[in-house]
């Protein structure tokens, strides 16, 4: 982390623009500690994107057949765990069925997860959901992992039991009620991709979207947001969940308050702090007369 | 590099703590809170600590990979397919794809090792294949296509929306600049060097969006690491 | 044979794959699909390489000292015993006997020599790795080694996944520490870099909306840092995009000539 | 898949809706005036059937003009049946339900080259003698269609001339190369600095990490890397400076050692390689990561190559470079990843570069061509762009079809 300073007298803007990294971190460390003790709430404002995925959704009539993919893993369920409960917490309030499967190894096993937070209990083959008795293999479908990424998809295209001949726990598909009337894409009703990288949702949009035409909507991290946008553009996404923003907008859209929306105050110290430090460099590299030996690069 | 008395008292009290910890919390949580700490040991410096969770990490990942691949791909689709499948081109392709596994690992006998390129050279040509005509159709082609279309837009009512039609003009000219960029068989010169320069500035404010919209990305992470410690382990947050 | 075999079969699998898209006909119409398993089933032989290959620099770095094998069968029963059989052992003895273990082996690292450091990165790196094969394959159910309950599942859920997910969370101070030093108004590229970071991340939090109060609905900085996202932005990852695919058709079409062939050795 | 009765398959973007809840849904709770009488609403016509274009076969396309009696009171057609028969004469079985204001479904369980006979039911509710009933009224019977597969698929005859096109001018260029053309290519900074960079280590005496990213051989950006490897370990070896490899999948570390190899012995060191120097570390993404943050602290390398595809590493890598001084080029194809290499390291390349860097540095005509070629496809896609886009705000002519790829 030494930097190279200019021979000569060395002032408090050269000390502050060659800072010891680790004050920066612990800057951070504290900034997003701190708000995790307190308890303050703040508005959310809705994106675009995520209007537009809720509006997608809600057009789907009740019993619609959703396929969600889970391509994530423990490392990126910050983000992601927050979007998969709210997403399956509304899937069950409008009687979606979930076909749940995964290009990541861990994927299905998050999706369970999920499922956990959002039962109350370990849900096993059946659970009771406001009321309602949801049943493995007819309200949900768990069918596993599957090596081959974007592969997978494509072989999805012709035929899903070719793809996934057996569910999470090796039960033959062909014995699952829900999975009896779905072959292939045309016969699910929406397909909501939770992605962390790849394969992700730019080979959902490749394949199962442009390909077979699928509706697609998609949560993405933070990360790979932005690269997913130009799809969202040309319309080949119905909507996106970026980031623990994008949680935070979607349990506000369907009225539920989850852990993104309380981790976002974490998330405006952290902004704040970082912001406050770009600020102080570029101040200590004006006052300090820009001698700092750094070139730009591009 | 001697053993110091200050590195044995702070090991001994970091056992001590831990070892208060699992009588509390667990053990399960409090291991796992013991490879969280040693991680983040590293931002300080390079330690011991951190030296060992490295080790642990690197060996148990691996070895993770070994068995899943083990069960979910070789036995999984090769053995089970060879088992149970009848006999016939599906059969003949998976007997094809043992062979060039087969090939793969010829590489631990120096003599032969040479015919691993076989199967590699299966591979990179599926690959370039796949690819050139993917990006092709998905990059190329369909970006093509949306960046086609009328600069105008209009709003609901009818009336022009400047938000929509500035947008629209500036994907329009971003799009060509930085694509003027990345020529590479003519020097940026004249009106060509000053639409490369455009498109630099156009990939300059992408990344910096890009960047700026990941911050809150990485800072989740580390939310989810620290609502654990405190949450899960400590359960000093509900 | 070894040279002009690969280069052929490079050619003519990359024309097959490049055809299929245009034929809905089998055999072609399933191509895609057989080379994904073909792909998975070479990765996962090759995957022994890799390990062989792990374990053998692991093994060189640890030398020949007889001291060395005892120790660790000692310790790889040890950690067995604790970490794979959640059930049995609960609570405060073992991991004291665990930290002791890795007490010994921290002291151990302090007082010997130069090679020291290697030796203790090796050491446990093979224990760990040696030790996630037993369970794995010896007391994991098989097939079903994933399922909840199992100590392959354990070992997962109490040390990979929190090692994993604390490596990612690291990034949180690496943006920090890298947007200091990287986000300065040196030059015009380094300010528009800048500027569409500050007002992104501004805009992506509430508190950017509660600086621009004053503004309009709709002209607050959330709705700026929208409209960078999907215009400005867009148009850069387009222009990317659109380079990617053409840098892949050429390498591909490099590859596929034979143009490009390093990657399959010589003679 | 048998062209029997349980076949239950897909209509496309319409809901399968069971003739039992229609029932259910339509059954009134309050007296309904009656109806007018009538024998029931008139039924579908014009029922055609072909076979379902530029797909593998088993799938018939069946389209017919809707009953005028569509609505949604009692006695108009609430819904359509579709039934399928080997023969004229029936037995007919369902093949799929849908709500009305559907006029066509795509039938993907059948057998090629069978002949299939299809007939509509329009489906309405009727208060009849005996209370509420359902009434089918059955259309005309299609004439006989078989499914087939094709050989050429018509919705991608732009993509085929795109190939042509492209591929047409990198070989026309790689060509004209060969016989020596001189042809010009502009200066990629990244690419200039790589001799600067090895050479820095051999001064320092360290050593130069290449990491040829996280992916396997089955992307385009990993065997972009380790051509780039190639080049690099071609330096390294004419300059003495000591290469080490970490790779993440096992298959990059055989073409790897390969390539490496390769690239000493036509540097004429043999003696100077051995296999060791490309080592797999780990097939987990951190794991990976945290091993190569070790070795970088540790060993301080004077320089390191990140060339290929990259992911959420990337920063965690570059970062801990960054601390211990070292020269860093990295090349990726990862647009989100691209921010954090500009940041945190000295030269970056963007995108199509990483995949001009091997041709750049080989500075073999052949390879050089390739590059000019490319410049032809981005000058088609910018002159369709802007003649397109102008057409279009002019309202003169909506070219944007012109690249659908079906």
């Amino acid at each position: 982390m030494q930097m190279n300073q200019a021979p000569g007298k060395i002032n408090f803007w050269d000390r502050l623009i060659a800072i010891d990294r680790r004050v920066i971190f612990l800057a951070v460390g504290l900034a997003v500690s701190l708000p995790l003790f307190l308890n303050i709430s703040q508005k959310i404002y809705i994106s675009p994107e995520a209007r537009d995925l809720y509006d997608a959704l809600e057009a789907l009539p009740a019993g619609s057949k959703v396929l969600i993919p889970c391509d994530y893993d423990p490392p990126s369920a910050p983000e992601l765990q927050p979007m998969a409960v709210a997403f399956m917490r509304y899937c069950l309030r409008r009687d979606f069925k979930m076909i749940i499967m995964g290009l990541w190894p861990q994927g299905p096993q998050q999706a369970n997860l999920a499922l956990e937070t959002v039962a109350g209990t370990t849900p096993g083959t059946e659970f009771t959901y406001e009321g309602r008795t949801l049943r493995y293999g007819v309200d949900w479908v768990n069918l596993g992992f599957q090596e081959g990424r974007e592969f997978v998809i494509a072989r999805m295209g012709s035929s899903f039991a070719a793809a996934f001949p057996r569910d999470y726990s090796g039960t033959p598909v062909g014995e699952l009620p829900l999975m009896r009337g779905v072959s292939n894409f045309n016969n699910v009703d929406f397909v909501f991709n939770l992605s962390a990288g790849y394969p992700g949702t730019i080979e959902w949009v490749q394949l199962a979207g442009d390909r077979f035409h699928a509706a697609l909507g998609a949560a993405n991290t933070a990360v790979q947001a932005p690269m997913v946008y130009p799809y969202y553009r040309a319309g080949q996404l119905s909507g996106i969940l970026g980031g623990m923003k994008g949680a935070a907008e979607f349990e506000a859209l369907v009225g539920a308050t989850g852990k993104g929306t309380k981790a976002m105050l974490s998330q405006s110290f952290a902004h704040a702090i970082t912001i406050l430090f770009i600020i102080m460099g570029n101040i200590a590299f004006f006052v300090g007369g820009r001698r700092s030996r750094l070139a730009t690069k591009g | 590099m001697k053993l110091r008395a200050s590195s044995i008292i702070l090991l001994l009290v970091s056992a001590g703590l831990f070892a208060l910890s699992a009588n509390s919390f667990g053990f399960a949580m409090t291991l796992a809170a013991f490879f969280t700490l040693g991680i983040f040991s590293f931002l300080y410096t390079d330690n011991p600590y951190y030296k060992f969770c490295e080790a642990v990490f690197v060996g148990i990942s691996a070895g993770y990979w070994f068995v899943s691949l083990y069960y979910q791909n070789l036995l999984a689709k090769l053995i089970d397919t060879l088992m149970d499948s009848p006999f016939g081109w599906n059969y003949i392709a998976y007997v094809f794809a043992g062979v060039l596994g087969v090939m793969m690992l010829l590489r631990l006998a120096p003599k032969i090792g040479w015919i691993s390129r076989w199967a590699l050279a299966v591979i990179v040509g599926a690959t370039a294949g796949l690819w050139f005509i993917t990006y092709l159709q998905s990059n190329a082609m369909h970006q093509l296509e949306d960046t086609i279309k009328p600069l105008q837009a209009y709003a609901a009512d009818g009336s022009l929306s400047w938000y929509q039609t500035i947008g629209n003009i500036t994907v329009a000219i971003g799009t060509v600049t930085g694509v003027i960029y990345f020529f590479f068989s003519k020097e940026h010169k004249g009106a060509f060097g000053t639409a490369a320069r455009v498109g630099i500035w156009f990939l300059m404010i992408t990344f910096g969006a890009s960047f700026g919209y990941t911050v809150m990305s990485r800072m989740s992470l580390l939310i989810g690491r620290l609502d654990f410690l405190y949450g899960s382990w400590l359960r000093l947050i509900n | 044979m070894k040279r002009e075999v690969p280069l052929i079969l490079t050619g003519v699998v990359g024309v097959v794959f490049i055809i299929q898209f245009f034929i809905p006909h089998e055999p072609f119409h399933s191509l895609a699909d057989v080379f994904s398993d073909w792909f998975s089933i070479i990765e996962s032989c090759a995957i022994w390489l890799g390990a062989f290959n792990l374990i053998k620099l692991s093994m060189d770095r640890l030398g020949r000292r007889i001291l060395i094998p005892t120790v660790g069968v000692v310790s790889l029963a040890l950690l067995y015993g604790i970490i794979a059989a959640p059930g049995f052992l609960q609570g405060q003895l073992p991991l004291i006997l665990f930290l002791m273990a890795f007490l010994l082996l921290a002291a151990g690292q302090y007082s010997r020599s130069k090679m020291s450091d290697e030796w203790f990165l090796s050491f446990s790196t093979i224990v760990s790795f040696v030790l996630i094969l037993i369970v794995g394959f010896g007391f994991s159910a098989g097939r079903r080694f994933l399922e909840p309950g199992t100590s392959f599942d354990y070992l997962y859920v109490n040390v990979y996944s929190p090692l994993s997910s604390t490596m990612f969370a690291m990034l949180a101070f690496f943006v920090a520490s890298a947007s200091y030093r990287a986000f300065r108004a040196r030059n015009r590229e380094a300010t528009l870099l800048l500027l569409a970071a500050f007002f992104v991340m501004l805009g992506r939090v509430p508190l950017g909306d509660l600086m621009s109060s004053f503004m309009p609905e709709g002209a607050r900085l959330s709705n700026f840092a929208d409209w960078i996202m999907n215009f400005p932005n867009a148009a850069g990852q387009r222009a990317i995009m659109i380079g990617i695919a053409l840098g892949i058709v050429s390498t591909s079409l490099r590859v596929i000539l034979g143009i490009e062939r390093s990657h399959l050795g010589g003679d | 898949m048998s062209p029997d009765t349980s076949s239950n398959l897909a209509p496309i973007g319409s809901a399968i809706i069971n003739p039992d809840t229609l029932l259910e849904l339509s059954t009134p709770s309050v007296v309904v005036p009656t109806p007018q009488f009538r024998l029931g609403p008139s039924p579908a016509t014009d029922v055609t059937a072909e076979d379902a274009p530029n797909d593998v076969g088993g799938a018939i396309v069946v389209n017919w003009k809707p009953s005028p009696d569509e609505g949604a009171g009692l006695g108009s057609v609430t819904a359509y049946t579709l039934l399928r028969s080997t023969s004229l004469s029936g037995p007919f079985d369902t093949v799929g339900t849908m709500t009305s204001g559907m006029t066509s479904f795509i039938d993907g369980g059948v057998l090629d080259g069978v002949d299939y006979y299809y007939i509509v039911d329009a489906i309405s509710i009727v208060n009849g003698v005996a209370g509420f009933m359902t009434l089918s009224v059955r259309s005309e019977p299609s004439v006989a269609v078989q499914s087939h597969a094709q050989w050429f698929h018509k919705g991608r005859i732009n993509a085929l001339i795109a190939v042509i096109i492209l591929s047409g001018s990198i070989l026309y260029f790689i060509t004209q190369a060969k016989s020596g053309r001189e042809l010009f290519i502009r200066k990629i900074a990244g690419l200039e600095a790589v001799d600067e960079a090895v050479g820095r280590a051999t001064e320092m005496g360290r050593e130069i990490f290449f990491v040829p990213g996280i992916e396997d051989m089955n992307n385009v950006q990993t065997i972009a890397g380790v051509t780039i490897l190639g080049r690099v370990a071609k330096m390294a070896a004419t300059y003495d400076a000591k290469l080490d490899v970490p790779v993440r999948r096992s298959l990059v570390m055989v073409a790897g050692r390969e390539t490496v190899k390769e690239a000493y012995l036509d540097a004429g060191r043999p003696d100077a390689y051995h296999d060791d120097m490309v080592h797999y570390l780990t097939d987990d993404q951190f794991g990976y990561a945290a091993g190569v943050d070790g070795m970088v602290v540790r060993r301080k390398p004077a320089t390191i190559f990140y060339m290929g595809a990259f992911y959420a590493e990337s920063l965690i890598l570059a970062e801990t470079g960054n601390s211990i001084g070292a020269i860093q080029i990295a090349g990726t194809a990862q647009p989100a990843q691209l921010p954090f290499f500009v940041a945190a390291c000295d030269y970056t390349l963007i995108g199509e570069e990483l995949f001009a860097a091997s041709a750049y540095l080989s500075k073999e005509p052949r390879q050089l061509g390739s590059l000019k070629g490319q410049d032809v496809g981005k000058f088609f896609i910018l002159a369709f762009a802007i003649i397109g886009i102008l057409l279009a705000t002019f309202n003169l002519l909506d070219m944007s079809h012109w690249f659908t790829v079906n």
